[in-house]
């Protein structure tokens, strides 16, 4: 467990020290309301105000005392981390994380019009290969399902109250997060089993190559149609997807979202926060790009959604998107 | 408005575990469940104090800003309530609170004579200190009492903890009221503050912590 | 996700509460509110909490259906000696809700954990609920007309075969002061003074010590009085665990100003609050109090002026003390020099002050000598008889020191009346029973006037051999009464001479200890009896306030109150009609006989004259209660209302009958107040002179109002006449009050006109810094019985064995020289103590799941340097075994509490034996929550040389690793 | 780096209408719940707050002993 939670801290370190870089230190604001933040309870102060007892320094330095009570955590006076995990996810997480998932199709959506979707030049062939076992595919489309879901009702827990409580009301939205809720917990741990299966199942094809050097190299015309670089099974744009987004992504996601959702290990409320804080970032960044992937998998790329549906692909569209694995094929046959 | 506060003077606290007796006599709070406990520092040597804690109903207060469902909401006496009709059991307000004051059912009824050690598992609804002031429901109802525990402030009476405390040390009421009961007892002591947790609770102005941008 | 953890992960291994839901659910516990209310249900309510309009709890039917009349009744709580009120809110026979009673001047509202959870009580939901008997081992349940049957019939045989001396009546401080009172008479009539309660293991070398000091043996103060003190010297005593509510009022006095010193080997909850801490090994309370004596004498703070008018026999501690000079009391004490010199000097500077005590002086082997030292150091300084000072002695049971004034002592008739012939014929008059008939019931003249076995070594009149008992036959059977079996040393030979009785019965509201502790297969009784919430009638608060309890509810399933059923085991035995020949019998709600508690209260007042508990009629109680507020919270007097003047629940010495309308004592030997309002000098005990000296006061001590100027003895009929006083009697006074004396005139005339004429009618003496009739007459210091000081043991004696003590023979010399080496095998100090949420043998608390809760497991508190050596952690399981060769299997606690080398268990905990849990022995459903290893099955020999108190302070242990 | 300064107060700025109350308080319509009646909304304070408050601030005394161990006359 601590090399988890030593892991998860590092993480966590890693976007604070981000979040600052930025810009998002916290710093005092003046409150809103136009209430002098220095006195909020000047009329009740009395002399003594100001005078900290030993007491409260001790619980301000995060002190733990003992306790008959056996909740966990229990002998914790007050923590200051629930603040700063207030403040990371209600602000910055929740902000930049909504424009993100608003940002990222749109963005798509330009790109589409602008370039439309990757065209298969050539004639079909009408002869078809293979591309993806059975077993693959059952793998890809349990992921995928689950990551569907998961995103979904992740969500509506991240920011339903500012988007669905306006609009369903109250109750109905507790409903529908309370349900979203019990299917994200059940969901979770399916998707970390498929997303270890993905990595099993795709990681031989995924090394790298020195082809993919090539491919980056020209990555600008490659996207926008203009130049074709060939490629084994995968190019690098889902190797990164592969490695940066399954992997990567899938793993930090996988990881934190057990640990909230298994509270049976003794975790304190600092390694929820943590958890919470990691799986959120890491869920959004996972959701921005997995729409990425579903834009080449299914508007983005002709012929790429036939591929993963039925396992199969024209001989030509191997030829042309892959071109080393279609020789490889052939080869084989 | 009155503004509902607690104090805790250190000083006087003994540990004696009155006030987590009363509540769970009061509100029938089942095992496992503790919406107050008593944390002593210093056990055993000089400088040893102990100090009451429970939901200080605080002025910003972190649980209601990441409530994912907005379950929660605050009467103008300042008290920090909430609707266990609409809480999902998240566990979010756990995180954020300062004082460890939402609790959650352990497991499918836990037994007495069971350690209750999981702060959450099953994750049913939230329940916590709700200043004897009960919940949404009509003020004195059964419906009230079986989900909240009792409404002592309708009845015109204060959080039974404090009024039960076997040394005074524990103080609830309107702020002024109760500070200045306290500052006497400095007065006659003739040293320091000995409030606890205040600043925590009522340091921050409402919505000091919300987004700063 | 519905994952349920496995029991208790986190907080390591499983606990020695019961585990598993299946326990819980198989019982039998009514649970119309528990659980069910809360928001958090068991079983299906889990899953339907997942829902967002799910409906907690609605199952229940609400016990407090609308309508129902809401009553309050007005109660104490049966916690601690304190006496906080209780307001019990019941509706339609249901105690629905407790309130704060801020009316009472004693606790404002107050109360400590186990008075804030009391209420669960009139749920018990682990209470004994039916007569049970022992089949093979198991028990089994039994109807009341059965059980009577065979227990009467058994104890018939018994009487029949070997006297009435061969049963041992174990009663009770937790009865009401009636009960406790009928508890004493229906003994008498049995034929036994073998009856005792709690307070031998508690304060009765208080009661002695302090008594033969100067008159009566109980605190002289009250807990609100302190607020008048400038300092408080708490040693012995932890009163924020053992009396929380009392902190109140200490805590108070502290914030204006008195400074607070605690003397104790453990840095307790106490300790934390006070402005010097004194650590001393335990055991050397003596040489602590000369120590700081002889820096008094040393600098000459004493107040001479009070040793000279008020105090016999001085110097001879004065010499005494002289030896203790600073480096023998480190030497001894472990307590340097300095700070000795600060607890003088501020006791010095600082006065009044008020010297505060518990169990930590007075379950010792030289118990009742360490009281009267402490006693012997308020003297000397002049604070007794002022408001502020005093010792004042925190009693533990709420009816403690009722029970020890008119209830079941061994060795005296109610009201400390002693056992000679004309005690007897003091209160076979009041009961209007014949004297003759009631010496029939006794073996002998001479069993009927010598003291019974105590309740400290009830074990041994059972396996001592017969020869070397001094009252005919060996002890055959026991009837635990109301007592915690585990909070009596040396349980591991409790335990056999349990299996050795013929007939065991325990009559308890909950399964004690008594029920479970032993292997018996059969001729075993459990009867369930109802609480103090569940009838009515007075009890004796520490201070000597009496308080009226009214009753909450019916009794509980088939329990009955102690009174019902001591008349009908009286109906078995065929002396009813002499038990109530002056009170009435009603029937109960159930159809039981029920003797009229006020009646009783009533008889208690015609003949409790020596202690003043004659004034205190049940309505003038009930006035109190219901005027609690108009008190003043300092003085406890009365300020408006119709109790104006009145003190508190009139403390004794309430002199006189109810009509002489006097207030109370609230501050015992203070002068400069008229008897009439509470006044009085010490009292004149022990004779008019000793070796020519007088012991009487000096003429500057007269008492406010007297027409006595300074010293008289007590009054009795010739001293009435001599001074022309007698005239003053009416016709009726003079014909009851010749030949008597004040203590035995029923009329109470002679009091009447003792104190019309200012005059206190017990005298007005000096108080004896000198008991002359003690051991030791000069308080002296003498080593425990097992101790780590082996050089001392020769310096400092313990005393010679005694052939015949109490009946029995009792032994100081042979152990301590026997063990003198022990410290080497058992290198720790084990010491023994409460802990705040639970009390005595902690059956009823234990089985509070508020209080439960709070206190799962059993521990032993070690140094961490001790457990380091042992290789042992925090909340690991060790075996702590003591000389007894007992081992105990308990939970080691790391605390800087306890210094090197000591070792602090609490000892309300039972239902363990030996590393194995009981509870298969407790009968369906009745078994407390939690159970643990009683400390004082391990705990070893040690009698006090005046009460038999029992040692359980000072003795030896070592751990290892379970 | 101007480029940056000019795209993060841009970001400030939307990042501004993106602030919401996130205290809620019953009587503004921030929560949706169900209403709770008033503390002193019943026959017993005749539905006047200001006979609540002096009950209750009446009350808090209980917990200042001061008041019966130094009566002020």
């Amino acid at each position: 467990m601590s090399m988890l939670q030593n892991f998860l801290r590092l993480m966590l370190a890693v976007c604070m020290m981000t979040m600052v870089t930025v810009g998002y230190a916290e710093e005092a604001v003046p409150p809103a309301d136009g209430m002098s933040s220095a006195t909020p309870f000047a009329q009740e102060e009395g002399r003594t105000a100001g005078v900290k007892s030993d007491t409260q320094r001790q619980a301000e330095s995060g002190a733990a005392g003992v306790t008959q009570s056996r909740i966990r955590d229990a002998g914790v006076f007050q923590q200051t981390q629930g603040h700063d995990w207030r403040v990371l996810r209600n602000g910055p997480v929740t902000f930049y994380g909504g424009w993100l998932l608003m940002v990222t199709p749109a963005l798509m959506l330009a790109f589409y019009l602008i370039f439309g979707p990757l065209k298969v030049h050539s004639a079909p062939a009408g002869r078809e290969i293979r591309r993806f076992s059975r077993k693959e595919q059952v793998v890809h489309w349990s992921a995928a399902g689950s990551f569907v879901i998961l995103a979904l009702t992740g969500i509506i827990i991240l920011f339903g109250k500012h988007v669905l409580i306006p609009v369903i009301g109250h109750d109905a939205f507790s409903w529908v997060a309370i349900i979203g809720k019990n299917i994200h917990n059940i969901v979770g741990p399916f998707f970390a089993v498929a997303v270890l299966a993905m990595f099993i199942t795709f990681v031989r094809d995924n090394l790298f190559k020195a082809i993919d050097l090539q491919w980056l190299l020209n990555v600008h015309l490659v996207v926008t149609g203009k130049k074709h670089v060939p490629s084994y099974k995968y190019n690098i744009g889902e190797k990164a997807w592969f490695w940066g987004g399954v992997s990567f992504l899938g793993l930090i996601v996988s990881a934190s979202g057990l640990v909230l959702d298994f509270p049976t290990f003794e975790q304190t409320r600092q390694t929820m926060q943590i958890a919470n804080t990691v799986h959120g970032i890491g869920a959004l960044l996972f959701i921005a790009a997995g729409l990425g992937h579903i834009y080449m998998g299914t508007l983005g790329a002709e012929g790429a959604f036939k591929a993963m549906k039925t396992g199969m692909v024209d001989e030509t569209w191997a030829k042309e998107h892959h071109e080393l694995w279609y020789e490889e094929m052939k080869d084989k046959a | 408005m009155a503004r509902m506060k607690f104090i805790c003077d250190v000083e006087r606290c003994i540990e004696c575990n009155a006030c987590v007796t009363a509540c769970k006599n009061e509100h029938e709070v089942p095992w496992g469940i503790n919406r107050r406990r008593v944390i002593t520092v210093n056990d055993g040597q000089m400088g040893e104090k102990s100090v009451s804690v429970a939901c200080m109903h605080c002025t910003d207060a972190p649980c209601m800003a990441v409530c994912p469902v907005n379950c929660f909401y605050k009467t103008e006496d300042g008290v920090v309530l909430h609707d266990k009709d609409i809480c999902i059991g998240c566990g979010y307000c756990s995180y954020a609170c300062p004082f460890d004051a939402p609790q959650f059912p352990n497991s499918a009824g836990k037994a007495p004579g069971e350690s209750a050690t999981d702060f959450f598992v099953a994750r049913g609804k939230m329940d916590k200190c709700t200043y004897c002031a009960g919940g949404p429901e009509e003020n004195g109802s059964e419906a009230e009492f079986e989900k909240y525990g009792r409404n002592r402030l309708a009845e015109g009476k204060l959080p039974l903890c404090a009024e039960m405390c076997s040394t005074k040390a524990l103080l609830a009421g309107d702020a002024p009221v109760i500070v200045a009961i306290h500052e006497h007892r400095i007065e006659q002591r003739g040293y320091g503050d000995t409030r606890w947790g205040w600043d925590m609770a009522y340091g921050r102005a409402e919505n000091e912590g919300a987004d700063k941008t | 996700m519905l994952l349920k953890k496995k029991s208790s992960v986190a907080a390591g291994p499983a606990p020695q509460a019961e585990s598993g839901t299946s326990a819980w659910l198989g019982n039998t516990m009514d649970r119309r509110t528990f659980l069910k209310r809360s928001g958090l249900t068991a079983g299906a309510g889990v899953a339907l909490s997942q829902l967002p309009f799910n409906m907690i709890g609605k199952a229940s039917a609400n016990p407090a259906s609308p309508g129902g009349k809401i009553e309050i009744k007005r109660t104490v709580c049966t916690h601690c000696s304190v006496g906080c009120s209780v307001n019990a809110v019941v509706q339609n026979g249901i105690w629905i809700r407790q309130e704060p009673a801020f009316d009472s001047p004693i606790n404002l509202g107050a109360h400590c954990a186990k008075g804030a959870s009391v209420r669960e009580h009139g749920h018990g939901d682990r209470r004994l609920k039916y007569p049970m008997k022992m089949v093979d081992g198991k028990y089994q349940r039994i109807s009341w007309e059965q059980a009577l049957d065979e227990i009467s019939a058994k104890l018939l045989k018994l009487r029949e075969e070997s006297g009435p001396d061969s049963v041992y009546w174990i009663g009770s401080s937790k009865h009401s002061n009636e009960q406790s009172y009928l508890m004493r008479k229906f003994v008498s009539f049995w034929g036994s003074n073998n009856v005792d309660h709690q307070a031998r293991i508690c304060h009765s070398t208080t009661v002695s010590g302090v008594a033969n000091t100067w008159g009566y043996g109980a605190m002289t103060n009250s807990y609100n009085d302190i607020h008048n003190s400038k300092v408080m010297l708490f040693v012995g005593s932890n009163a924020a665990e053992a009396h929380p509510v009392a902190m109140m009022h200490v805590l108070h006095a502290k914030e204006k100003g008195a400074k607070m010193i605690v003397v104790d080997p453990r840095f307790t909850r106490t300790a934390a609050h006070a402005h010097q801490f004194v650590r001393l090994r335990p055991g050397t309370d003596i040489p602590f109090v000369w120590g700081v004596l002889w820096h008094i004498f040393q600098n000459g703070w004493e107040d001479k002026q009070f040793i000279n008018d008020r105090v016999y026999g001085m110097d001879e501690i004065r010499k005494e003390v002289a030896n203790w000079t600073p480096d023998k009391v480190e030497d001894v004490t472990g307590i340097p020099e300095a700070e000795i010199y600060q607890v003088a000097r501020t006791l010095h500077e600082n006065r009044p002050g008020t010297v505060i005590w518990c169990m930590g002086i007075t379950q010792h082997t030289v118990g009742n000598a360490n009281t009267r030292a402490l006693c012997i150091l308020e003297l000397a300084l002049g604070n007794v008889g002022v408001s502020g000072g005093g010792t004042n002695i925190f009693r533990g049971h709420d009816n403690v020191q009722g029970a020890t004034d008119v209830g079941p002592n061994p060795e005296s008739l109610p009201g400390y009346y002693g056992l000679n012939e004309g005690a007897w014929k003091h209160w076979c008059t009041v009961w209007g029973v014949d004297y003759e008939w009631v010496k029939s019931r006794y073996v002998s003249k001479d069993l009927m006037e010598k003291p019974g076995i105590t309740v400290s070594r009830w074990i041994d009149g059972v396996l001592e051999k017969n020869e070397h008992i001094d009252q005919g036959p060996n002890l055959r059977a026991a009837i635990y009464w109301g007592m915690a079996a585990n909070s009596q040393t040396r349980g591991a030979e409790m335990k056999k001479a349990m299996e050795k009785l013929d007939l065991l019965v325990v009559i308890d509201p909950y399964p004690a200890a008594a029920a479970v502790m032993h292997d018996r297969k059969d001729n075993t009784y459990l009867l369930p009896a109802a609480t103090q919430f569940e009838t009515y009638g007075s009890c004796t608060a520490s201070n000597r306030s009496l308080q009226w309890r009214e009753k909450v509810i019916e009794p509980l399933f088939e329990s009955r109150p102690d009174h019902t059923l001591m008349y009908a085991f009286a109906k078995k035995f065929g002396f009813e009609k002499e038990l109530t020949k002056n009170i009435k019998v009603n029937k109960d709600a159930q159809g039981w006989d029920e003797p009229d508690i006020e009646d009783m209260l009533r008889e208690i007042n015609r003949g409790t004259w020596t202690i003043g508990y004659s004034g205190q009629s049940p309505e003038r109680l009930k006035l109190h209660m219901k005027y609690a507020h108009t008190f003043d919270v300092s003085t406890l007097k009365a300020t408006e209302g119709p109790c104006a003047g009145d003190y508190y629940g009139l403390p004794w010495p309430c002199w006189g009958t109810p009509e002489m309308k006097h207030p109370g004592s609230p501050n015992l030997y203070d002068v400069t107040v008229p008897v009439a309002e509470g006044g009085m000098g010490f009292r004149a005990n022990f004779g008019v002179e000793r070796d020519g000296v007088s012991l009487l006061a000096e003429d500057s001590v007269t008492v406010k109002g007297s027409e006595l100027e300074g010293g008289y003895p007590e009054f009795d009929h010739v001293l009435l006449k001599k001074l022309g006083w007698w005239s003053d009697l009416t016709e009726a006074e003079k014909l009851a009050a010749e030949g008597k004396n004040w203590k035995t005139d029923l009329s109470g005339g002679i009091i009447r006109v003792a104190i019309k004429h200012g005059c206190a009618p017990f005298g007005n003496a000096k108080a004896r810094a000198v008991v002359w009739n003690f051991p030791d007459p000069v308080p002296l210091h003498r080593e425990p019985l097992y101790t780590k000081r082996r050089d001392l043991i020769d310096k400092y004696p313990t005393h010679k064995d005694m052939k015949s003590f109490w009946r029995l023979p009792t032994l100081y010399e042979s152990v301590q020289q026997a063990n003198k080496d022990a410290a080497s095998d058992y290198p720790i100090i084990l010491t023994s103590g409460r802990l705040v949420e639970y009390e005595g043998g902690g059956e009823e608390t234990r089985s509070n799941p508020w209080l439960a809760e709070l206190q799962q497991e059993m521990f032993c508190e070690v140094n961490p340097a001790d457990a380091v050596k042992q290789g042992v952690a925090n909340n690991d399981f060790i075996w702590v075994e003591t000389p007894a060769k007992v081992r105990i299997k308990v939970r080691a606690l790391l605390t800087e509490r306890v210094s090197p080398g000591l070792a602090f268990m609490p000892y309300h905990f039972g239902g363990w034996w030996e590393g194995h849990d009981l509870i298969d022995k407790y009968p369906e459903g009745a078994a407390p929550y939690v159970r643990g290893e009683a400390v004082n099955t391990a705990t070893t020999y040690g009698y006090d040389s005046v009460t038999m108190m029992q040692e359980t302070k000072v003795t030896l242990c070592r751990f290892e690793r379970a | 780096m101007r480029a940056f300064h000019v795209t993060f107060l841009l970001a400030a700025l939307l990042a501004g209408c993106g602030e919401y109350r996130q205290s809620v308080t019953y009587e503004d319509g921030g929560y949706q719940g169900k209403k709770d009646t008033r503390m002193w909304d019943s026959e017993r304070f005749m539905h006047d707050p200001s006979v609540w408050k002096q009950m209750v601030n009446e009350r808090t005394q209980h917990q200042n002993e001061y008041v019966r161990t130094e009566p002020q006359e």
